[in-house]
């Protein structure tokens, strides 16, 4: 395949500049790439003095000034050429994608991976999502990191990692998609660790990276073994043939499709390679929302939609999907319930959220996965911006009288409502969009999710009926308790009494402008982004609006040219899956989900509100029984850190110490000394004697004549 | 007589090689080895009568290097007698190892 | 009767021998090598080696030897009884190994008796030459035509002799 | 503009003499300006080298170009023969852009004896320009040998407190290897003599010379360890942690840079070519991949517990050539290109690793991870520029250091799909002893306070560093113009291996009487009388 | 020309070198005697440069016989190539010795007129043994030599070691005479000959006898093994290279060796080709047991000297592996190797008796520390001297051992070359310690600082062995042809019999 044969044949469509895309955040990386190592080496220069670096001493140095422009702003251009874009394609009516190759990247004899772009209907609502939430949050920073003296880097950071996520979801082939997959992984790597100083905060960026490269040893086997089958690498080949290449269920798609899955549990925070997720919100606070929340962590998911037509061809990997995403929902979220940090419980959500996702592209439902991760974007960047918010608050109060709590210690927070309203108010928004209320954006797409799972169990074929029929009650159960945890969150944070002490709720602010805005543009598309897809069965009903609710299926029809192989698939292996939901139609099932997410709120705000006074002190709180598992999260770390960690740590200084330095070493050393000991020996003979050197002359000439002789 | 003659001086040159090995004395070493020239000559001389008559003018070069041999082996006993006042090889052995 | 003469003749000579190995004095090894070197001289008769007989006992036992006791009177050795024969141990590697030398050469010599003999044919090779030319003749001849280098290398051999005995006797300044 | 200079006639030669001509220029010059001419010579040879990328035209297929050969010693059929192909060029331009960058880093790190050692440096790249460029296995032998003795001083002379053991130990190692291979050279020469009346040690004349199976099996053996020393393949590894950790750092740079580089290279141009029946074997290609896997995984665990930065850069060397190794021995062409693209990339991230670590000694006179710690914040540029470095070595994409490992691993994979898994968790691995490095020694709290006292780079440091780095990230963008240069000879390595089937076996059936059986048993005579009692 | 030796005088041409070299030395001696200045001030250096004037006279003559051509091999002095070759490595040996001994003897008040008188002697004595064909004639010219070499040794004669040198030598020398006398003997009463044409035309023939033959020849290699000090025959090695002067010590490790071996290769492989298979074992065995020991015990020695003395018996095992070889190439490598050895082992032994002193007293390794910052010059010298012996590419002594192993191959003797090039690995362990003792380690604080006078004769000396290692490891070509068309016909040890030759 040529580099330039990639296009296809009737591309009647032309996105406009789609390179410049990619390559605005790439220039926002390097002007404020520039900018940052221009301030790092005046930092350096008072950090050697002993101080510190005042970049704000006389207005702000102008390495802190650009990127207030340049970072924000190359998002926006970005977002606005996405959106051109995104609506011209709106009506192209496009069928096929349109890839286009800008250079051939690797190319040796049969392998040819060409630099190539590809834009489908997938990628433009990834693109929309990432430049639009993704400019929303830079806008967000400027406030956030105002006063860091690393500002620029953050910035150079922060574009640099929109690039590489760009890339991974504009990519043609996976080998491309894995450029970006890996360089999401740095720039998390990167932001996680931005504190560096703070050797906590550089061992989660650490941690995070490693953790992500045991996936990416998944998705790299997985491109080996495409490569194998197909001598191809790109999405059009790949995928168009992989129906008649693949046997279904046969080995070879199944491996490759857990190979994925292995990657997808590393990029999205799955199990077993979650624990990372939670370290990462050592990161700044827009860096969750973006990376850890909003887009990187969606990569799996991505993935496995961008692959559908693979997964749907392997029964078996779709459902480890499912139940690998049913089961870290689940699980997140029972230790969501216990976390005190605020970032904690969100960064459990959103494992715990990523899990749903999971489970919707495990159970076939593609459009539903994404749906969900688009959704999720909206609430839960809203959510770690208002957390963002909150911590930035706090922040300042607790600096203001140099009380050394912990800034982002809900036992700390309490009745902040009174303080930061707008904080309050959109981040409820975002809560009942989390929890799945009808008609928030979460209610839609959630619960699509859920219904989707107990139609696989009841579809004609389904392949392991009683799986899904579990799948969908511990979903349930996931949804209740993300309902329940995040009400806890709220009312923790914002009602009941203050607990901050007087002096420091005197500082205690909203937000400025720069974040709030951002608060209020994504609590607008949480409470209304979900109207996008409103299922057609819903349509009618109540929950839908009686039809009021706008675009039915809008989303479901737009990925369709991308998921139809997968639904085809489906539909020839499984028989019709959407209809054989539980409890007939739908509009029972929806009717039950929403309803356990709104008695879990109810729940948590008796069980909350009916407290008086909430314990401050650390010490108090201890959890114990139960609790105390959840609060420490099952001991996962730990069940890690020593049968892992440990172990490789203590195999690695085996090898050195006693393989390489003893055995190994030891040999050569012995060759060495061995053949200088013999010779010290063989002088020993040399005695000086003038008779022992005869005697061994004619012992010589004894020999020598023996063995002439015989 | 050849072969008799040829044993003879064989069983002379390893009486003298074995004289070499025992001895300590440089002086009687060095007659040792003058016994195995010996021996060698009787070699010659036994085996020109069949071979021919070269056999007794190698004697004569024998007899000669023999000579040579012996004025400067003695020469450097004496030398070496000056630095130690003895002949016994075992106490020349600042050379070794 | 040359049978018997040169048994004796061979008894003698290996009898020095062995004098010459286990006297305790050099003078005494000294005599024995003598002895060696004269029986010698009466083997190299019987042998029809008469010219070299001649010089055996004159240039050999005569004049070489006397260096040797001329140099032992001269480092005042002769007195010398302590024993200088290496231990028991010695000995015995000593006779293991030349003992060895020599039942290999007495097998190899002795297993071709007949082979030897044949091989070379009769022993009168230089029998033609003794006769036209006489005993010294017999000698003088190839020496001087066919080994006529290897005599004049004698001369230089001498030459290096005499300087190198020169130099180092010399006392040191 | 490279024809109307006749560039194709002088250009190697050029390249291997010119650095001669400033070594003695060097020593004839005054101590302190040694420095400066030392650069200027090999910047002379670089500028010069650089042509060779448009003077090699791989559309003229794989075989050999800028051919030229003159005879050397008549009497043997030795010839003063260079030529390049597709994958010595790469391996030039390599030596000879990483000798300059070398040299300046040596600028503030030697201080004493400038002048020996610049001299030294430049001999080292006439060496080993001469091992890349020779088309005469005599003349490649000796000049292979010859790096030996420039790097034995370098490292003994300006080393650190080992520095003797180092030296005699890498210098005894490797010697021990090259020289069952000369005896190898000379088999082949030998045999090529009787076979077919040819007296010549030129590659396109041995490898006419057909050999049965059990000699290419012996042969291969000889070659295989000379270069699997060289390389250094697990477990002959051991000398090369000494060498690195005391060797000076422009020592280091081209040790890692350059002459492990002679060992793989000696691997694709010789065991693959003229010993295709001994590589095709299953045996020896199973051993070979395994000893490639062993070394990736083993040495990044190694690595991974030092507590000397140098020693772990040293033995994240094991692991790239690991990876090599696995390439080269998938026998496919992409395992090859990426065997050859990780050489080039090691080459250059590795060298710039030791730069980096290098200059991090001039600051703070240790090596020692523990003793670091925060010198991001003083030295923003140093710690961006090793993060860059070490994320080329751990092969993150978009860096050369990927492109390479990617084709490796894929070509390993199409065919040892086993080997392959292995061979990729080495990324895992790469991760895990690379950035706690990086951090202990660029993040974490700035505590000491010599280490608040380290500089950030210098412009003289910044100058190295640049191109090395441009040229990662480069590579790792658009490493296609590499490979199409390297694509037609690596074709011609991987079909020689293959298509060899017949020769081989024809060979054998046409003369079976040249099947040297008793060359094992070193029987001249072939009547083993006295041999049976002396053997 | 052409001689055919049917008149005695011929010999007058074919020994015009040595004749020049005899008359050479009569004239320094009588030189030395006649104008004997008060010892202590006695000067060497005239002496010295008319011998080396006398011994360019005896190269210009033996070029000269180049043009001289040789009829039939029935002479007992050969005039064929290697013969010339063979004098041309003597002869430089012997100028390069005389050259480094100039300032040794001045500085050890020895006797400079019989010094060198002696030193021509044995020179002579060695282009004897090279170029003879009659055994007999070959156990002349090793007396002649070793009776000079004895003296030569212990010449020294306020030297107890020099003495005890000398004593060793002498006695263990004799009795290795006996057993090679011995071995005459019984080569003769097996072929009726002591000419090596006719003897290998007896065994040819098959009327040798064949009991007696093996024996003697097994003696014979015992002789030379001694005088090439090939394990276990080199147990005097060590010590009388110790404790001998230095000069007299390079003299031997050169100049004697090259001559024991070339008379070793000529009766092989002349002599007994047709013998071979009752020899090539012994010898086999006794080239891996020298290169083995001999390398092995030099890495363990402290004093430069006897490490070289050690590393000179690891040269002969090398040298031996291509008498075992017994081709022509083996030949030919012989005689490149035994030339280049020469030029690099003054090239070190140069350096020791500089480095030495008065009184011998700085032998010891740790006296080299930092030698080569002192004096870089001699210390690029002694490197590259010491890189040669290491056999190192770049240097004659690589280009020779390659020589020596290509031989070794053609006659399939593949595990003796690989044992051959392990060896060598170990013995590069020695050398180099000399080079990082020179380069590696700082001097010792006590050490003189002063710089070491170098004379005009030794700077010529070792510039002449640095430049021609070089140039021999670099443009080996034209030698190497030469050694080559040397050898021609000089194997008699048939292709079929071993060898790859089909």
């Amino acid at each position: 395949m040529q580099a330039d044969g990639l296009e296809p044949a009737a591309a009647e469509w032309e996105p406009i500049l789609p390179a410049l895309i990619i390559l605005l955040p790439l220039l926002g990386f390097a002007i404020n790439g520039a900018l940052a190592l221009s301030a790092a080496r005046k930092s350096a220069d008072a950090v050697r003095a002993g101080g510190e670096f005042d970049f704000f001493e006389g207005g702000r140095a102008r390495t802190h000034a650009l990127p207030t422009w340049v970072g924000p702003g190359v998002m926006l251009l970005a977002f606005l050429l996405t959106l051109v874009n995104f609506i011209s394609m709106l009506g192209a009516e496009l069928h096929d994608p349109w890839v286009h190759a800008y250079w051939a990247w690797i190319s040796t004899g049969e392998l040819e991976i060409a630099a190539a772009i590809q834009l489908d209907q997938l990628s433009m609502i990834m693109m929309m999502i990432i430049t639009g939430v993704g400019f929303l949050i830079h806008v967000f920073s400027v406030g956030y990191m105002q006063d860091d003296p690393g500002y620029p880097r953050y910035f150079a950071y922060l574009n640099l990692f929109v690039f590489f996520m760009l890339v991974l979801v504009m990519g043609a082939s996976y080998p491309i998609m894995f450029i970006g997959w890996e360089g999401v992984g740095l720039c998390s790597y990167l932001l996680i660790g931005f504190w560096f100083s703070d050797e906590a905060k550089a061992s989660a960026g650490k941690k995070a990276f490693i953790v992500n490269r045991i996936g990416d040893l998944g998705f790299l086997l997985a491109i080996f073994l495409i490569y194998l089958v197909f001598q191809e690498v790109d999405y059009v080949a790949v995928l168009s043939d992989a129906e008649s290449i693949f046997v279904y269920g046969g080995p070879a798609i199944t491996t490759v499709t857990l190979l994925f899955l292995l990657a997808a549990t590393g990029k999205s925070a799955q199990i077993p390679l979650y624990v990372w997720l939670p370290d990462a919100m050592a990161g700044p606070t827009p860096v969750s929302a973006l990376i850890h929340a909003a887009t990187m962590v969606t990569a799996g998911v991505y993935l496995v939609a961008r692959s559908s037509v693979l997964f749907a061809l392997a029964p078996l990997s779709s459902a480890m999907v499912a139940g690998i995403g049913v089961l870290t929902a689940l699980f997140a979220a029972t230790i969501a319930l216990k976390q005190q940090d605020i970032k904690k419980v969100l960064a459990y959500s959103t494992v715990s959220q990523l899990g749903f996702m999971f489970l919707g592209v495990g159970v076939g439902a593609y459009t539903a996965g994404v749906f969900h991760l688009m959704t999720h974007a909206f609430f839960k960047g809203l959510l770690f911006l208002g957390a963002g918010a909150v911590i930035h608050s706090m922040h300042h109060a607790l600096h203001h009288t140099h009380k050394d709590w912990d800034a982002q210690d809900m036992r700390n927070m309490g009745g902040l409502k009174k303080y930061m309203p707008i904080t309050w108010v959109t981040m409820w928004l975002a809560t009942l969009a989390i929890a799945g209320i009808w008609p928030f954006a979460g209610f839609f797409s959630k619960d699509e999710i859920i219904w989707m799972t107990g139609a696989m169990a009841g579809a004609e074929n389904a392949p392991y009926p009683m799986l899904y029929t579990v799948y969908w009650i511990l979903a349930l159960a996931a949804a209740m308790l993300t309902a329940f945890y995040m009400a806890r969150l709220m009312f923790m944070t914002f009602h009941g009494p203050n607990r901050t002490g007087a002096a420091e709720a005197e500082h205690l602010h909203e937000a400025p402008r720069t974040m709030w805005i951002p608060l209020a543009v994504l609590a607008t598309l949480s409470v209304f982004g979900g109207w996008i897809n409103v299922s057609e069965d819903l349509r009618e009903s109540v929950l839908g609006g009686f039809g009021l609710l706008p675009m039915g299926e809008w989303l479901h029809h737009w990925l369709e040219p991308v998921t139809e192989a997968a639904h085809r698939v489906q539909e020839s292996r499984l028989g019709e899956v959407a209809h054989s939901a539980p409890f007939g139609g739908g509009e029972v099932a929806w009717g039950i989900i929403s309803f356990v997410a709104a008695l879990a709120v109810v729940l948590a705000t008796v069980r909350l509100l009916g407290r008086s006074e909430v314990p401050v002190a650390v010490e108090d709180t201890e959890p114990t029984g139960f609790a105390r598992i959840l609060y420490n999260k099952w001991y996962v770390d730990e069940f890690y850190h020593r049968w892992v960690v440990d172990p490789v740590l203590t195999t690695s200084r085996i090898l050195w110490r006693v393989v390489d330095a003893t055995i190994i070493d030891g040999t050569v050393k012995l060759v060495g000394n061995g053949a200088r000991a013999i010779g010290w020996v063989a002088s020993l003979f040399q005695t000086g004697q003038v008779n022992r050197y005869a005697f061994l002359m004619t012992l010589g000439v004894l020999v020598i004549l023996s063995m002439i002789a015989f | 007589m050849l072969v008799e003659s040829l044993v003879v001086s064989g069983m002379i040159f390893v009486i003298g090689t074995l004289g070499v090995i025992v001895r300590r004395n440089a002086i009687v070493m060095f007659l040792c080895i003058e016994l195995q020239l010996n021996a060698v000559n009787l070699t010659f001389v036994a085996l020109s009568r069949y071979v021919g008559i070269e056999g007794q003018v190698f004697v004569f070069f024998v007899m000669t290097v023999a000579a040579a041999e012996a004025a400067v082996g003695l020469a450097i006993i004496i030398s070496i007698f000056r630095h130690y006042e003895t002949v016994d090889v075992d106490k020349f052995n600042l050379l070794k190892w | 009767m040359a049978d018997v003469l040169f048994w004796v003749f061979a008894a003698v000579a290996i009898g020095g021998a062995l004098g010459v190995v286990v006297s305790r004095s050099p003078v005494a090894s000294l005599l024995f090598m003598v002895v060696t070197l004269a029986s010698t001289a009466g083997i190299f008769v019987l042998l029809e080696a008469h010219f070299l007989a001649a010089v055996q006992i004159m240039v050999y036992a005569g004049a070489i030897m006397v260096l040797f006791l001329f140099v032992i009177m001269l480092l005042n050795l002769g007195h010398e009884y302590k024993r200088d024969i290496r231990g028991a141990v010695a000995m015995t590697l000593g006779f293991v190994v030349t003992g060895g030398i020599g039942g290999l050469l007495a097998r190899q010599l002795g297993s071709g008796v007949s082979g030897l003999e044949a091989n070379l044919g009769p022993g009168d090779a230089i029998d033609a030459a003794l006769r036209e030319y006489g005993a010294v003749g017999a000698i003088a001849r190839p020496l001087f035509t066919d080994y006529v280098v290897a005599f004049e290398l004698t001369g230089i051999l001498l030459l290096v002799a005499i300087v190198g005995a020169l130099v180092l006797a010399k006392k040191a300044a | 503009m490279l024809n109307a200079l006749a560039y194709e006639s002088w250009a190697l030669h050029a390249l291997i003499w010119l650095p001669f001509v400033g070594m003695v220029h060097v020593l004839w010059a005054a101590e302190e300006r040694a420095k400066h001419l030392a650069l200027r010579w090999s910047l002379v040879v670089f500028v010069l080298s650089i042509g060779l990328w448009w003077a090699y035209d791989p559309a003229l297929g794989g075989g050999y170009q800028l051919v030229s050969s003159r005879s050397w010693i008549a009497a043997w059929g030795v010839n003063y023969a260079l030529g390049i192909d597709g994958i010595s060029l790469f391996m030039v331009l390599l030596t000879t852009f990483t000798t300059p960058l070398a040299i300046l880093g040596a600028f503030n790190y030697i201080k004493k004896r400038q002048k020996p050692f610049y001299a030294l440096m430049l001999l080292l790249e006439v060496g080993v320009v001469g091992v890349f460029s020779a088309t005469d296995l005599f003349l490649f032998y000796v000049f292979f040998e010859l790096t030996l003795v420039p790097m034995y001083f370098i490292i003994g002379i300006w080393g650190g407190e080992r520095r003797i053991y180092a030296a005699i130990k890498f210098f005894l190692y490797t010697a021990v290897g090259s020289l069952l291979m000369l005896v190898g050279i000379l088999y082949i020469y030998v045999r090529g003599k009787v076979l077919l009346g040819v007296a010549s040690f030129a590659f396109v004349d041995l490898l006419q010379i057909p050999l049965t199976t059990g000699e290419q099996m012996w042969l291969f053996g000889a070659f295989a360890l000379a270069f699997a020393i060289k390389v250094p393949l697990f477990p002959f590894h051991t000398w090369l942690p000494d060498a690195h950790v005391e060797a000076p750092t422009p020592g280091s740079v081209v040790l890692a840079a350059v002459l492990l580089k002679m060992g793989t290279y000696g691997f694709v141009r010789f065991l693959l070519p003229f010993f295709p029946v001994a590589v095709r074997h299953p045996t020896v290609v199973g051993i070979m991949l395994a000893l490639g896997v062993i070394g990736i995984i083993y040495a990044a665990w190694v690595a991974a517990v030092q507590p000397d930065a140098k020693k772990l850069v040293a033995y994240t060397s094991v692991a790239h050539m690991g990876f090599v190794v696995i390439g080269v021995f998938a026998l496919n062409l992409n395992g090859l290109q990426g065997g050859l693209l990780v050489m080039i990339s090691h080459g250059i991230s590795t060298g710039a690793l030791f730069l980096l670590l290098g200059m991090l000694y001039e600051r703070r006179h240790t090596r020692a991870i523990d003793e670091f710690g925060g010198i991001g914040r003083v030295a923003p540029w140093l710690a961006t520029a090793f993060v860059i470095t070490a994320l080329t070595s751990i092969g993150l994409p978009g860096t050369s250091g990927f492109v390479g490992e990617f084709l490796a691993l894929i070509g390993v994979f199409e065919d040892h799909p086993g080997v392959g898994i292995f061979a990729t968790s080495g990324v895992i691995f790469a991760a895990y002893y690379m950035l706690p490095m990086v951090q202990s020694v660029f993040f974490n709290a700035l505590e000491k306070p010599e280490n608040r006292a380290v500089q950030d780079l210098s412009r003289r440091e910044l100058i190295i560093l640049t191109p090395m780095i441009a040229l990662m990230i480069v590579i790792g963008v658009h490493p296609t113009p590499l490979l199409r240069r390297t694509e037609p000879s690596a074709q011609m390595v991987i079909d020689r291996v293959w298509e060899s089937v017949q020769l081989g076996e024809a060979i054998i059936e046409v003369d079976p009487s040249t099947d040297l059986g008793a060359a094992e048993t070193d029987d001249p005579v072939g009547t083993a009388t006295a041999a049976d009692g002396a053997e | 020309m052409e001689l055919d030796f049917s008149h005695q005088a011929h010999f007058i041409v074919a020994l015009a070198p040595e004749i020049i070299l005899s008359v050479l030395g009569i004239v320094i001696l009588l030189m030395g005697v006649s104008s004997r200045r008060p010892e202590g001030a006695e000067t060497s250096a005239d002496l010295g440069w008319i011998s080396v004037l006398g011994i360019l006279a005896a190269a210009l003559a033996n070029g000269w016989l180049y043009s001289v051509t040789e009829v039939g091999t029935h002479s007992m002095i050969a005039l064929d190539g290697f013969a010339l070759f063979s004098n041309w490595i003597i002869l430089a040996g012997a100028a390069l010795g005389i050259l480094i001994s100039q300032s040794y003897i001045d500085r050890q008040g020895l006797q400079a007129a019989e010094f060198y008188g002696l030193l021509i002697y044995s020179t002579v004595g060695l282009m004897i043994m090279a170029a003879a064909r009659d055994l007999m004639v070959i156990f002349l010219g090793l007396e002649i030599m070793s009776v000079a070499v004895y003296v030569l040794a212990a010449i020294n004669r306020r030297d107890r070691k020099s003495a005890e040198a000398g004593l060793k030598y002498f006695l263990l020398g004799a009795f290795s005479t006996g057993f090679f006398l011995y071995g005459i003997a019984l080569v003769y009463g097996a072929t009726g000959s002591t000419h090596v044409s006719a003897i290998a035309e007896s065994i040819a023939g098959g009327t040798a006898h064949s009991a007696l033959l093996v024996f003697g020849i097994a003696l014979l290699a015992v002789g030379f093994s001694f005088k090439v000090s090939a394990v276990p025959f080199h147990m005097w090695t060590p010590d009388v290279y110790e404790g001998a002067p230095t000069p007299v010590t390079a003299l031997m490790s050169v100049t004697v060796k090259a001559g024991a071996f070339l008379a070793f290769l000529r009766v092989f492989s002349v002599g007994f080709p047709d013998a071979y298979e009752s020899w090539w074992a012994v010898l086999w065995w006794m080239a891996v047991l020298t290169m083995v020991v001999a390398n092995l015990v030099a890495t363990v020695q402290v004093s430069v000297k006897r490490m070289l003395a050690y590393s000179g018996i690891a040269h002969a095992g090398y040298l031996m592996v291509a008498i075992v070889a017994a081709n022509e190439t083996a030949a030919a490598g012989l005689l490149f190797y035994l030339l280049t050895y020469t030029l690099m082992n003054i090239g070190a032994f140069g350096i020791v008796i500089l480095v030495s002193g008065q009184g011998e007293e700085r032998l010891e390794i740790e006296e080299y520390a930092g030698f080569g910052w002192r004096q870089p010059v001699l210390g690029v010298v002694f490197t590259v001297s010491l890189l040669s012996l290491a056999g190192f590419p770049g240097t004659g002594g690589f280009m020779g051992k390659v020589f020596l192993l290509q031989g070794a191959i053609e006659a399939n003797l593949v595990y003796l070359s690989a044992i051959l090039v392990l060896t060598t690995v170990a013995s590069y362990w020695y050398y180099l310690r000399v080079a990082w003792y020179m380069w590696m380690k700082d001097a010792p604080r006590e050490a003189s600082t002063q710089s070491i006078e170098v004379p005009i004769a030794m700077r010529l000396a070792l510039v002449i062995c640095v430049v021609l290692i070089v140039y021999l490891g670099v443009f080996p070509g034209a030698s190497m042809e030469l050694a080559r068309s040397s050898v021609e016909g000089m194997s008699g040890v048939g292709p079929g019999l071993i060898g790859l030759a089909p």
